[in-house]
């Protein structure tokens, strides 16, 4: 069954003044329909630049799409004019960020917001565009909506923005939702209320989602399948059972271990990555995660490694073959 | 420091510096010697000529020399921006960093005085001021001359200057207050001003080390747009005949004596008028400059 | 960890009200925003107390109350047996000695036109404890303590990443040899692998030096792994205050179950057999809390006795303190 | 809202009694005798003195400023000195209505010129184009206006010979076309850099972004998110640069000899001409504490978050 949305080595640079950041430099993945997909990682490792880059939505300059290709029902969006990428925008494949306090516009109504996306890819009315607004609210589990739905953005709490947020992306029923850091603003009980919602919406309209966080408690009981992504690559990607199980690439399992968890007793001393990420300007020749990998060899310094299978759908990009237990 | 090597890095803005430095306030320092005539002398066979060999700028309807002129009106433009801009940021810094740490009654006092402040015309004002308190100042200057025996003093004209930096600092302070206290309002929101006080850090190490070092840099922009502002402002008086009075130059003052002459005599008024607009373009540019090197957002 | 007998923070009845002011020219008060609505708690010698909550519950404020960076409306805070509010000016900065703070955000709290040298300096300059050669020496063995290069004396903040930031502001906190440090969300604004490092290091300090902590934080999970005894707090007021172990095994108020419930495991297993508690609506405001119980419009468990009267925190045996009559 | 507004109002009063106690207090301990100033300076003492007497000039400093904010708030401001035999309030009256006409035709051409450049130079911020008007709107504000005339006059009237050099008869004239200018350029500088840092500012935050990811043309996000909130601040200074329109009136209509109060006010001033600056310093001062109301309740209309809290 041919992928809904497949990535084939996407590259995204960006020109600051000390040189060019290569942000996402060959980034490779597939998006079944209905799948739910996590991107983890850091902040600068790109996980965010990627999804920007699905939508078409790098600012020009200072960044660009330097290569790849990015298929979606049987067109690459990268090749796609300006005007084709727009009937896709927000129609087949819509986004949520993370700053629900910023993400919307503070002078207009929130129906305003809502109808724009249904009057212009579905053609509504502005009455129809109202009623249906109504019903996105009252989806979303917005209270008494027939009365909040004319209010402005600045009336409504955190989390009843999010929900505005994810009321305007499903708004024209799109194929994928690309979930930005949705609920890393929130308190952990209305994060907990956000993903339950976003969750069920997508299970229910078969809707593929794509979570970027970086958070592992979050993504383990959201996903199908994870990609963990370090410097702009992405380094591990397995069924999420299987990662949490049987993380492969040293990364991934350092990343497990230096995560307290809330069922655990206290541990003596949590595991720590030394060091810091890389400089993305003129990355390092062979794995970017050799300076602070605690299996690294001669070989990791030389040539840096692709996704190599592990299991059946799990692949890692490492030369070692690192079991758990050898850490 | 930082903020010189990311200013000096816009090469015009410092093209503008030395323009500034060395055009008003060196030849300012040492007009009478670069000047080649006295600016007073009147030279009645030379009358309204164009430049000349003798005359590098040319003649005004008087005879005087231009060049020289320019020479002693950069020294008013020099005194006066320095003096009416320091003046209005002492006050504006004192005040508004007060108004801004200790807020309540205090803060509400100075913010209701600028507002009225604000509410004046500042023009009319200002004129009205010189008019005002230049008379009662000649008064004052006649009696010290008597008491003290310096002749000659009232005629020198420090009267006039005296009158210009009151009108002109009344009311820029207001401004500079304004500002000031915005920013010690944010910046004692910081988490380091409370880190400050938890090591113990008194009050006044407090402000003066902590509040008031990271509240200087819009006030750098500040002032040198200022200088600009004090620049035009006193050849805006000088104009209307209420700033500087002859025979003190001024280039507002020279642009009003020839104000009749724009038929005739363009040069008359252009190149006194080309030399205010570069120095208050330089100026500006220079405090776009250091906003630009100040700006976190391009950092 | 030995945690004796000794009591070296005693909180009675903390009250911290932030007074509405409203109108142009004579400042009228409007209400008040009762950010900490009485809470009472103490803290031996070399424990760690976890003050946990969601955001808007007050547990910033506390801190600060208890360190009289803002004066407390009501109640008492005894350190060491001395009542901070009677201290003014010079009695107040001696005591200050022994108590330290560190802060949030690493791109905030320190001073941006100081070097290194003086930022640690500065405390050891203001209570006379070196001066000059001396001065230098402990700088830079500070540094060295908390893992920073010594010859980063002379450079200024913004050379430095959000960890090293953070290291910087614990090296400032224990110039002064304190014996109590308030670390007031010490690494949520850090990446995942970075707090590792810095919890680690706050362990190894307490150890070191002896040190006892008031851990703020919203992260449950960070929290069991650092304190020895947790106080859940929800809009100004403690809800459950009770060792590590019976509060995270045992909850027994109804807010604190539903917080463990909403945080997320990173284990997909253990996840997908959780069942959650999901709380509607939103906290309330603090300028208007709810009557009684400021948790009943909220709670699954609330009876109308419940808005009545103020539940207090009771003893419900082995030190399991709640403030909640259903339990 | 009408709380707001009655509240502001109260306002009023009290910047016009502080305004006009220390005009009225400058100019009565200021220089000069506006009797002396009246009658030439060669008249005796005995006339002198018998018309301040008439005119009670020599009563206490209270009680005559008692009498004019008791007079004022009849709209009697009594007789000028200057123009002996004319009310003030007529004298006034007139020229206001071709100041506000003048005012008028500068703030629309600041208007008018100074949005879209300032739009221009934000969208096409980094190019030259954004350079070019930056660079202009600097060489703008940094040139005094009684050099910009003198320019004027020389390329449009006596290089070019298209308009007439001074005078004034109505808004339709020519004549108006200069001074104009000369009052709007300032203003057009001032409008342009805060549209376009108004604009550079709301590009960077996060529901353009949002709005880019419905899929919405290009010229939506612009008009509806983009304008709809970077012109707030513009509205804001649009409404304050009045105040600094009454300055320019003062100069340029010194300079082009139009009859307006700015002309009205450089005069009396230079002749102590009491009654009708007190008149004039009161009516700048209202008009300004108007404006600045006038922003203020049209900021509620353009800004949701100010009308609901």
């Amino acid at each position: 069954m041919a992928p809904l949305l497949s990535v084939r080595d996407l590259k995204t640079y960006f020109r600051t003044p000390d040189g060019v950041v290569h942000a996402v430099d060959g980034v490779s993945f597939d998006l079944a329909a209905g799948e739910r997909l996590g991107i983890v990682g850091e902040s600068g490792c790109g996980k965010s630049v990627t999804a920007l880059s699905l939508m078409r939505l790098i600012p020009q300059p200072p960044g660009r799409i330097v290569g790849g290709e990015v298929t979606f029902d049987g067109m690459d969006l990268l090749a796609l004019d300006e005007e084709e990428v727009r009937s896709v925008r927000g129609n087949k494949i819509a986004m949520i960020f993370q700053d629900p306090m910023t993400s919307l516009n503070p002078v207009l109504t929130i129906r305003r917001q809502l109808s724009e996306g249904l009057e212009l890819h579905k053609g509504m009315s502005r009455s129809q565009a109202r009623r249906h607004s109504i019903e996105l609210l009252r989806m979303v589990g917005i209270p008494s909506p027939e009365s909040r739905v004319d209010d402005y953005p600045h009336q409504f709490s955190g989390g009843m923005r999010q929900r505005v947020m994810i009321a305007m992306a499903l708004s024209c029923d799109p194929q994928v939702l690309l979930a930005d850091e949705p609920t890393t603003a929130l308190d952990v009980t209305i994060q907990a209320q956000i993903l339950d919602l976003v969750k069920r919406l997508c299970v229910e309209r078969r809707t593929a989602v794509i979570l970027i966080t970086h958070d592992l408690g979050v993504l383990a009981g959201m996903t199908d399948r994870l990609a963990v992504m370090y410097a702009g690559r992405i380094v591990e990607t397995a069924p999420t059972a299987e990662l949490y199980e049987n993380p492969k690439h040293p990364y991934t399992i350092a990343l497990m271990k230096s995560v307290p968890r809330l069922d655990e007793e206290r541990r003596e001393k949590l595991f720590v990555i030394d060091g810091l990420p890389p400089d993305l300007i003129d990355p390092p020749k062979g794995c970017r995660f050799a300076p602070r990998c605690f299996a690294v060899i001669d070989k990791c310094w030389e040539e840096m490694p692709e996704l190599m299978r592990v299991t059946e759908g799990h692949n890692a990009a490492c030369w070692v073959d690192v079991s758990k237990g050898r850490s | 420091m930082m903020l010189w090597r990311r200013f000096a890095s816009n090469r015009f803005a410092l093209v503008c510096m030395i323009v500034i430095v060395l055009g008003l306030y060196v030849t300012g320092i040492f007009a009478p010697l670069l000047s080649p005539y006295v600016p007073t002398a009147q030279n009645l066979d030379a009358v309204a000529q164009g430049p000349s060999i003798a005359h590098w700028l040319g003649t005004d309807e008087l005879g005087r020399d231009l060049l020289s002129r320019i020479i002693w009106g950069a020294r008013t433009a020099a005194i006066v921006s320095i003096v009416a801009v320091s003046l209005s940021t002492i006050i504006g810094v004192v005040l508004g960093a007060l108004s801004g740490y200790l807020g309540g009654w205090f803060d509400t006092l100075i913010m209701r005085v600028s507002d009225i402040l604000f509410a004046f015309p500042s023009l009319l004002f200002v004129i009205f001021i010189a008019a005002t308190v230049k008379p009662s100042a000649v008064r004052f200057v006649e009696q010290m001359e008597i008491a003290w025996g310096m002749r000659g003093l009232a005629r020198s004209g420090i009267i006039d200057y005296f009158v210009v930096f009151t009108a002109l600092s009344v009311i820029a302070w207001p401004g500079m207050a304004r500002l000031i206290r915005g920013q010690v309002l944010s910046v004692k929101r910081m988490e380091y001003v409370a880190a400050a006080e938890s090591i113990g850090a008194s009050t006044y190490r407090i402000i003066f080390r902590h509040v008031l070092p990271n509240c200087l840099s819009p006030v750098l922009v500040a002032v040198s747009m200022g200088l600009g502002g004090a620049v035009m402002s006193e050849s805006v008086l000088s104009y209307l005949g209420v700033g500087i009075q002859p025979p003190n130059a001024s280039w507002g003052a020279m642009i009003w004596e020839n104000s009749g002459e724009w038929r005739l005599h363009p040069h008359l008024i252009f190149i006194p008028g080309a030399v205010v607009a570069i120095v208050i373009f330089c100026f500006n540019f220079i405090g776009d400059g250091l906003n630009d090197a100040l700006n976190p957002r391009n950092r | 960890m030995p945690i004796g007998d000794e009591i070296l923070l005693d909180v009675k009845d903390l009250k911290m009200y932030f007074p509405i002011k409203s109108g142009m020219v004579f400042q009228r008060k409007v209400g008040d925003v009762k950010a900490v609505d009485g809470i009472s708690f103490t803290v031996k010698k070399g424990e760690t107390l976890g003050l946990v909550g969601e955001s808007g519950c007050g547990k910033s404020t506390t801190g600060r109350a208890i360190l009289q960076l803002y004066r407390p409306t009501a109640g008492q805070v005894l350190f060491e047996g001395e009542n901070l509010g009677d201290l003014r000016g010079n009695k107040l900065r001696k005591v200050r000695r022994k108590m330290q703070m560190i802060f949030q955000d690493p791109y905030a709290s320190l001073n941006p036109r100081q070097s290194l040298g003086s930022i640690i300096g500065e405390p050891l300059v203001i209570h006379g404890l070196a001066k000059g050669k001396d001065k230098q020496e402990r700088v830079q063995e500070l540094l060295r303590i908390v893992g920073l290069n010594p010859y980063f004396v002379n450079r200024y903040p913004h050379e430095f990443s959000g960890g090293q930031r953070q290291r910087i502001g614990i090296a400032r906190a224990l110039a002064v040899q304190p014996s109590f440090i308030i670390c007031d969300e010490p690494i949520s604004a850090l990446d995942v692998s970075i707090r590792a490092q810095i919890l680690n290091l706050l362990e190894d300090l307490q150890e070191q030096f002896d040190l006892t902590y008031l851990f703020i934080a919203h992260d449950l999970s960070v929290v069991r792994h650092i304190s020895d005894r947790v106080a859940v707090m929800y809009l100004g007021r403690i809800a459950e205050l009770a060792d590590r172990k019976a509060l995270y095994e045992n909850p027994l108020h109804p807010y604190t179950k539903a917080l463990l419930s909403a945080v997320p495991i990173p284990d997909p297993t253990v996840e997908a057999k959780r069942e959650r508690i999901i709380l509607t609506g939103d906290v309330p405001s603090p300028v208007k809390p709810p009557a009684g119980c400021n948790f009943h419009t909220r709670c699954p468990m609330a009876i109308p006795q419940c808005s009545q009267f103020v539940p207090p925190l009771v003893d419900k045996g082995g030190r399991h303190h709640v403030a909640c009559i259903r339990v | 809202m009408l709380v707001f507004i009655i509240r502001r109002l109260l306002w009023l009063p009290l910047v016009l009694l502080v305004v006009s106690f220390i005009t009225y207090g400058l100019g009565f301990y200021g220089p000069g005798d506006p009797v002396e100033i009246l009658l030439g300076q060669r008249t005796n003492p005995e006339v002198v003195e018998r018309i301040r007497h008439e005119k009670g000039l020599d009563r206490p400093f209270i009680v005559q400023y008692g009498d004019f904010v008791w007079n004022a708030l009849q709209g009697e401001f009594g007789e000028s000195y200057k123009y002996r035999g004319q009310a003030v309030n007529e004298l006034i009256a007139e020229k206001v209505w071709v100041s506000s006409q003048l005012g008028f035709v500068a703030l629309v051409i600041a208007v008018v010129l100074g949005i879209p450049l300032g739009l221009l130079a934000a969208f096409k911020h980094g190019t030259w184009a954004d350079t070019a008007v930056v660079g202009a709107t600097l060489i703008f504000i940094s040139v005094p206006s009684f050099i910009v005339a003198p320019i004027l006059l020389w390329t449009l009237v006596s290089s070019l010979h298209l308009l007439p050099s001074a005078g004034w008869n109505g808004i339709f004239d020519l004549r108006l076309v200069m001074p104009a200018l000369v009052m709007g350029i300032p203003p057009v500088a001032v409008i342009t850099r805060q549209t376009r840092a108004a604009v550079l500012e709301v590009v960077a935050q996060d529901y353009v972004r949002t709005a880019r990811s419905k899929g919405l043309y290009e010229r939506v996000v612009v008009l509806r998110h983009i304008l709809r909130n970077a012109l707030i601040p513009v509205f804001t200074l649009i409404g304050l640069s009045m105040g600094g329109l009454v300055e320019g009136a003062f100069i340029t209509e010194t300079i082009f000899g139009i009859p307006g109060i700015g002309r009205l006010g450089f005069e009396s001033i230079t002749s102590r001409d009491y009654p009708v600056i007190m008149a004039l310093t009161l009516l700048v001062a209202t008009t300004y504490v108007l404006a600045s109301l006038a922003v203020d309740i049209g900021y509620t209309f353009l800004d949701p978050r100010v009308r609901t809290d």
